[in-house]
């Protein structure tokens, strides 16, 4: 193996210890490092990356954070560690990708879409899949909850960021995006920034 | 038009595996068995009619479609089934629209859409519907974790020693001792006190059966534990017992009780006696 | 990182995936290969084992099965420590103010001033703190431990002698003990000299 210095080995020793991804900041922590060595980290973080890039172990970028992972050419050699995630219901997979795609979204927008009323269970099966989460309230009347994905979405998935989901910019181009307008108008791409949009309010905020 | 003529295509796709029995099963004795709760909703079923009919969603018909949409829920009146409101509904918009599509748009009102507007925008739910269900397969096909690749099998994780620093101040030390002491000072005026009588049930029961063992007349508890409720060591714990076992005693028919409303006066008197 | 082949691939993926260290025969069976590559797999486990020395994740052989482990001199990275602050109850507080003033003392005199049982727990958090010290034993029956303050006690309450506790004037002037105490009521002047009074033996004679 080509050298490593003291702090990649660190750094390595850490993200192969750690039961999840791990972002920059907690990465400073734990070496007991201030802000002023982020890019230096990141710069060790890289060179880890490109040695790892052809084993059967690379290091991983999700949801802007970093991870050990079995390269996925190898996935049939794996078979065995294989876990059967439960089978979404066709409503929860369309559900899924509803949110995925157009969040932040309410529920009433979600049926707006599917063209049917979205059962309750629908939703609580995918909160269970921690893959989605409420973000806050829609500011409209009834204040309704926003939904959108989470890192464990990009983590179980595999993206760095939503932007990766698959054919976002033919969906995109193609208008499809929109929660209302017909195609041929200008299109919010998705967004699962943690701060809330301009028409979003806080989730605590429902007095009223 | 036989509503599902061409259905092989549907049992071979894997997508639609949901709707298979949603079409006609038995064509060749002409019966249709329609099962309308197979469809998500109507732009679902609408969905399913593009596709059995190969209509391109990009340039789709919508009066072809509501034709079709129009006919198969006719179809399934005719075979008296229960239809949700909802396809009702979209059944009753699709006749409106036809009509404005198939009639000269004749108004100048700017607000209102005209067919062609109408027709476009269900066009683009449904091909948003169609979209956001493709996402979602793609998404399902695509990498997974534990399934496509895989986190470290044994990772031995990072442990957080929690290691608790006490605070305290001077005042809070000083405000403590004194406290502490001042207490102690208060129960050493008194000394030696004597424990304190607390009646049982099956002594508060003996009381009472030997008081109400004269008479049979309404009497409150506190006229029969008078004696004992003079003593301020004794009356609540004699009040209490008392109470306990006169249930005691009402639930196997012995006395009988009575307030009139909460608060008044508890009445005892003995049962069977009366009369 | 050194080239690898396609098969020392996935050897590293297959250990690194593991839920637990796999032998030979494990690994063999999962590369589908029969005995005869044993040796061959051996000469993969030992080039993986020499590409991963220096680094911060090692190729261990346990008991004749392999697995990747953090490498021992960076065990100490995977501990964090974190200080949570903590306020102490008040039975300890009061605890802690009657050794100041009174020590050194014992555990009964300490129940006899506070005229409650002081729960072993409580002794246990004041030791912890380190404001406490067992000083020696006192040379009554049952030889029990006496305790005073330390000089982590000085420190922490920013006293120079324990002399500097007020007494009973001040206490009253302070508004905290009122004036009408029994006559022989009194606050000890409290000293904490590091030798043991006449009535202490040190602590390690415990046999009587």
């Amino acid at each position: 193996m080509s050298s490593i210095t003291e702090q990649q080995r660190q750094i390595e020793a850490l993200l192969f210890a750690a039961t999840e991804p791990l972002d920059l900041r907690t990465l400073l922590a734990y070496l007991s490092l201030d802000d002023e060595h982020q890019e230096q980290i990141e710069e060790d973080l890289i060179v880890l990356q490109q040695q790892y890039e052809n084993r059967g172990v690379q290091l991983v970028n999700v949801a802007g954070k970093w991870a050990f992972r079995t390269a996925i050419d190898l996935r049939d050699l794996l078979e065995r560690h294989k876990v059967v995630p439960r089978k979404l219901s066709r409503a929860a997979l369309e559900t899924l990708a509803i949110i995925a795609y157009h969040q932040p979204t309410t529920r009433a927008e979600i049926e707006e879409i599917r063209g049917v009323t979205t059962s309750k269970g629908t939703l609580d099966v995918l909160l269970e899949t921690s893959w989605i989460r409420p973000r806050g309230r829609r500011m409209t009347p009834g204040r309704p909850v926003t939904y959108g994905t989470s890192d464990g979405f990009l983590d179980h998935f595999g993206f760095d960021s939503i932007k990766e989901l698959p054919g976002l910019a033919e969906l995109k181009g193609a208008g499809l995006l929109d929660s209302n307008l017909p195609a041929g108008f200008d299109v919010p791409l998705p967004h699962d920034d943690m701060a809330l949009q301009q028409d979003e309010l806080p989730l605590e905020e429902c007095d009223e | 038009m036989d509503l599902m003529a061409d259905n092989d295509e549907h049992r071979n796709d894997e997508d639609w595996e949901g709707q298979v029995e949603c079409l006609p099963k038995d064509a060749s004795d002409g019966g249709f068995i329609v099962d309308i709760e197979g469809f998500e909703g109507p732009l679902d079923l609408m969905l399913a009619l593009a596709r059995t009919h190969k209509l391109d969603l990009t340039n789709i018909s919508i009066l072809f479609l509501a034709e079709q949409y129009l006919s198969f829920v006719e179809k399934a009146r005719a075979l008296r089934l229960d239809i949700a409101a909802d396809y009702l509904v979209m059944a009753a918009w699709l006749t409106y629209l036809k009509s404005r599509l198939l009639l000269p748009d004749d108004s100048d009102d700017e607000e209102q859409l005209s067919g062609d507007e109408l027709a476009a925008r269900l066009a683009f739910r449904l091909k948003r519907l169609e979209a956001m269900r493709g996402a979602g397969k793609i998404l399902l096909e695509g990498k997974q974790l534990h399934n496509d690749f895989f986190p470290r099998g044994q990772p031995e994780g990072i442990t957080v020693l929690r290691q608790s620093l006490y605070e305290a101040d001077i005042y809070d030390l000083l405000t403590a001792y004194a406290a502490g002491r001042l207490r102690k000072v208060v129960s050493v005026v008194h000394p030696g006190r004597e424990r304190r009588k607390v009646w049982s049930i099956k002594q508060a029961r003996k009381q009472l059966e030997k008081i109400i063992g004269f008479g049979c007349d309404w009497a409150p508890i506190d006229a029969l534990l008078a004696g004992f409720l003079a003593d301020p060591e004794q009356s609540r714990t004699a009040m209490a017992a008392a109470f306990g076992a006169s249930l005691e005693m009402a639930r196997e028919g012995v006395l009988e009780l009575r307030q009139d409303s909460p608060f008044n006066p508890l009445y005892l008197r003995r049962k069977g006696d009366v009369e």
